[in-house]
């Protein structure tokens, strides 16, 4: 196995404990939190998947995973708003 | 002229957004531009489509797998055509819907345009990741729109729709993930040759179909669904129903066609088939017992995106494959039209009666008979009878399950128009039962009467659809993809 | 404490995650080795891009379309977080004192300097538009604990679409001049870049720091 | 060898921050670990061959995402006392 297949399984499981706490935790900041832990665990498979075993590094997924970390914190903080907001409004 | 005539559909919604960032007040009158531009861009597409048959568009100068490249064919143009169409009444009704509101009236135009630009984004693109971009672009502000009501149970109903979106999302992208390591591409046309049976392959398009199962709301994933669709503002519900939904199910279709490698196995489809059929009997029923006339609507949207589920068992097996592609691609424009109608028309009545309390509307219902004949001339669609583009979808559908010999499906087509009669009539017989003493009720409010025209453009379009099938189908069919053996 | 029922759920939950987890592990051993991706073919064409940094070559050029919707999806969250309307306490602010004071004198023209070299060295190195960003949003969050950020409502206006709009408006002048959306001519391709990264991080650090704010800045504070 | 004790390291690291992030009831806590492991995942993307991921991960998937998750906190907590004082009202204004 090479580091890049291993850190793709952390990938893996990092993707499958964000799931798990998304479907049993019940208030919001760990909601948001467990679906970031998520994407965090798609980034490093892609990232995996971009240093094979050849001398040159495919930069593609690296800027699949630039533009994925804006998008997730653009969410993040878009929910984070929007939980204030609904709390706020009880 | 291709190029521009697509890049117009992307680029004009975009521009409008940054104008009204600027200048709220044009809020109305860019995003009206913008869509004219839109149906422009669409008819230019059509009749290049016409002329010289589906196009591929090359971004930025490079190629796949390098590069992104925007596909043009028949299922493309009818997409962006439908976001344009239906889009216009609907900015039209919005216009009045939020002008008592300067919040909402100053965020909706920005919200809706960038929906748009990513909408039109999506169906000109050929590629998984940038699919993933205009997915997160088009769930945000669908989301965002929600919770322009304002309202605690708008709020709620956001954050459902926000965490299961997101939730499908990072399913789509990790597949996406799965299949650019194995592959090393991400365009749809070279994975087409490149995909092969393999269990990495198997799990990624599990995952993929998945997450955009969730997003467009297939049952047993479509819980978010009506709460969100109901709160929200009433254009903004029909912008869900007619468009959003469709969204993921345009990709879902791009997949099927492409990446699934080989037929797959009988199970799959007959599975997701019953998930359908199970959609119509539970969307139907719920419709039947609803309170409320929005929710009504909201879960007529759940039984009806039942019927794009059944497409998967349809299609299965060759030159029937194509009656039920164009029948499926048929159904997602008819309901488009008559599903927003039936929004606005919903919206007109709440307006002027104050809520949707589906026992206290009669007296409502009767002051406000166009909008209860677009309503009307909907639910024709939204039951299959003829003459309407629901009545043509549905009978493609029928005619390519009863070839098959699926009489399972057919039984389930059938009961469905049933079930959808028997919810339509519901809030029709509004028009006849006795009101009640007046005295006793509040005098509705006045309704704009653009507000009640553009439903009734909408239903006009999806009877119109009815009347118009032969060309309409013979543009949807160009550069149609096959299903593979 | 739990039913039967939430515990068959939680049971019927962890099943579920677990399959799920030995699926995409066997997906991820299943993955043939030596596969090397756009590795080779993005090296090929990284001459022509105008930069030598791939990854910055493949933001904004070779891809650069997911790049502009991304910028798309930052406006439309500062224009979503705006629209909850959210009203939060004026006095968001670290307590000022002399330390925090020199601290931020130091280091704020420090890291805008900083910003500045990622968003130039990007094109050759690390870095790039959404680093220098990053960089500049933490000159904005530590300006505003200390209080000192005062923004015009329509100057930020302005700065949060730049970004966009500048993509847009590049987009639509390569069309025309070259016939492709986004499609630099030959030999340019560098400065069209470096503009659009300029105005894009403007952008991200308006947005970014706006966001943090988590409310639109009220009509008082037009004229400052 | 030394490589992989630092990669299994690493990754078991990773693991096990994410699920203390996600498992317990302090949020704080919560978010402090979540950046750690953000950082964590930053070390991984330089080892990874990917130093560009690795500073915007730092600043923007560890560093802003964890500043929006503790400002947000602190504004839930400062809520009873902010509705108490007249003239900062929690309604939404339309």
């Amino acid at each position: 196995m090479s580091p890049a297949s291993f850190y793709a399984l952390i990938g893996v499981g990092l993707f499958v404990i964000g799931f798990y706490a998304l479907l049993v935790r019940r208030d919001d900041l760990t909601r948001i939190l467990s679906i970031n832990v998520m994407g965090s665990g798609v980034f490093m498979v892609l990232i995996a998947a971009a240093d094979g075993v050849g001398a040159t590094v495919d930069p593609v997924p690296h800027a699949m995973v630039l533009t994925g970390i804006v998008v997730a914190v653009s969410a993040t903080a878009f929910a984070l708003a929007l939980s204030l907001a609904r709390e706020r409004a009880q | 002229m291709t190029p521009l005539w697509s890049a117009l559909c992307v680029v004009a919604p975009l521009l409008a957004a940054v104008t009204q960032c600027i200048k709220p007040r044009w809020g109305a009158a860019t995003s009206i531009a913008a869509l004219s531009l839109i149906v422009l861009g669409g008819l230019g597409l059509a009749s290049a489509l016409i002329e010289s048959g589906a196009q591929t568009i090359v971004l930025s100068g490079w190629s796949p797998p390098l590069g992104i490249v925007w596909r043009i064919d028949g299922l493309t143009v009818t997409m962006i055509l439908m976001a344009g169409i239906v889009g216009l009444p609907v900015s039209v009704y919005a216009h009045h819907y939020f002008s008592s509101s300067t919040t909402a009236n100053r965020f909706f135009w920005p919200l809706w345009m960038l929906l748009l630009a990513a909408l039109c984004s999506l169906f000109l693109s050929n590629d998984l990741f940038n699919w993933y971009v205009t997915l997160e672009l088009l769930s945000l502000s669908a989301v965002a729109l929600v919770t322009l009501a304002g309202k605690p149970a708008a709020l709620a109903a956001a954050q459902r729709y926000l965490y299961a979106s997101l939730l499908g999302s990072l399913c789509y992208l990790m597949g996406v993930a799965l299949i650019y390591s194995t592959y090393g591409s991400l365009d749809m046309t070279l994975l087409r040759a490149a995909t092969e049976p393999n269990t990495s392959v198997w799990v990624a398009i599990g995952l993929m179909m998945a997450g955009l199962l969730m997003k467009s709301a297939m049952f047993p994933l479509h819980f978010w669904l009506p709460s969100a669709h109901g709160a929200a503002p009433a254009p903004v519900s029909a912008i869900l129903s007619a468009l959003v939904v469709k969204g993921a199910f345009y990709i879902l279709l791009r997949i099927w066609f492409d990446l699934v490698p080989e037929a797959p196995p009988h199970s799959v489809t007959l599975l997701l088939g019953a998930f359908g059929a199970a959609a119509i009997l539970w969307g139907s029923l719920q419709a039947l017992r609803a309170t409320r006339l929005k929710m009504l609507v909201a879960y007529s949207t759940v039984a009806q995106l039942g019927y794009l589920a059944l497409f998967f068992p349809l299609s299965a097996t060759g030159e029937l494959g194509q009656t039920a592609i164009g029948g499926i691609v048929y159904f997602m424009a008819a309901h488009a039209c008559a599903k927003a109608a039936m929004f606005l028309a919903a919206g007109n009545l709440q307006r002027a009666a104050g809520h949707d309390q589906l026992s206290a509307l009669a007296s409502t219902a009767q002051a406000l008979p166009l909008s209860m004949f677009a309503f009307a001339i909907a639910g024709v669609s939204i039951m299959g009878l003829p003459p309407s583009g629901g009545f043509v979808a549905k009978w493609m559908l029928l005619s390519a399950a009863i070839m098959n010999g699926a009489w399972l499906w057919v039984a389930v087509l059938i009961l469905g128009g049933l079930l959808s009669a028997a919810y339509v009539f519901r809030v029709l017989a509004l028009s006849f039962v006795d009101p009640g003493p007046p005295a006793e009720q509040e005098a509705p409010k006045r309704v704009a009467r653009s507000s009640e025209w553009a439903s009734l453009m909408l239903a006009g379009m999806a009877l119109l659809l009815g009347l118009n099938a032969m060309p309409m189908l013979e543009l949807m069919s160009v550069g149609l993809p096959a299903i593979r053996p | 404490m739990t039913t039967p029922i939430e515990r068959a759920r939680h049971v019927i939950v962890v099943i579920a995650v677990l399959a799920l987890g030995a699926l995409l592990g066997i997906a991820i051993v299943g993955i043939p080795v030596g596969g090397q991706g756009l590795a080779l073919i993005a090296a090929e064409a990284l001459p022509d891009s105008g930069v030598s940094n791939p990854v910055t070559a493949v933001l904004l050029n070779f891809r650069a379309f997911d790049t502009l919707l991304e910028i798309g999806v930052l406006l439309l969250t500062l224009v979503a977080v705006w629209a909850l309307g959210l009203r939060l306490p004026d006095a968001e602010t670290l307590p000022a004192s002399p330390l925090v004071n020199t601290l931020l004198r130091i280091n704020l023209p420090l890291l805008t300097m900083i910003a500045g070299y990622l968003l130039w060295i990007g094109a050759t190195a690390p870095g790039g538009a959404f680093q220098a960003g990053a960089v500049l949003t933490g000159v904005g969050v530590l300006m505003r604990l200390n209080g000192v950020l005062r923004l015009s409502r329509s100057v930020l206006r302005w700065m949060a679409i730049a970004g966009l709009l500048m993509f847009v408006a590049v987009a639509l002048a390569m069309l025309a001049w070259t016939g492709g959306l986004l499609q630099y001519p030959v030999g340019s391709a560098g400065t069209w870049i470096l503009v659009i990264e300029t105005a894009a991080t403007v952008s991200i650090a308006t947005i970014l720091t706006a966001l943090f704010v988590g409310q639109e800045p009220g009509p008082r504070e037009e004229r400052p | 060898m030394i490589a992989w004790i630092v990669d299994g390291f690493l990754g078991l690291m990773i693991l096990c921050l994410a699920w203390q992030s996600l498992a317990g009831t302090d949020l704080i806590r919560a978010v402090s670990m979540f950046v750690a492991m953000g950082l964590l995942i930053a070390i991984v993307w330089v080892r990874l061959d990917a130093p560009d991921v690795a500073i915007a991960e730092a600043a923007i998937g560890a560093g802003l995402t964890g500043a929006l998750l503790l400002i947000t906190i602190r504004r839930q907590r400062a809520r009873p006392t902010e509705s108490s004082t007249p003239g900062i009202q929690n309604d939404n204004a339309d």
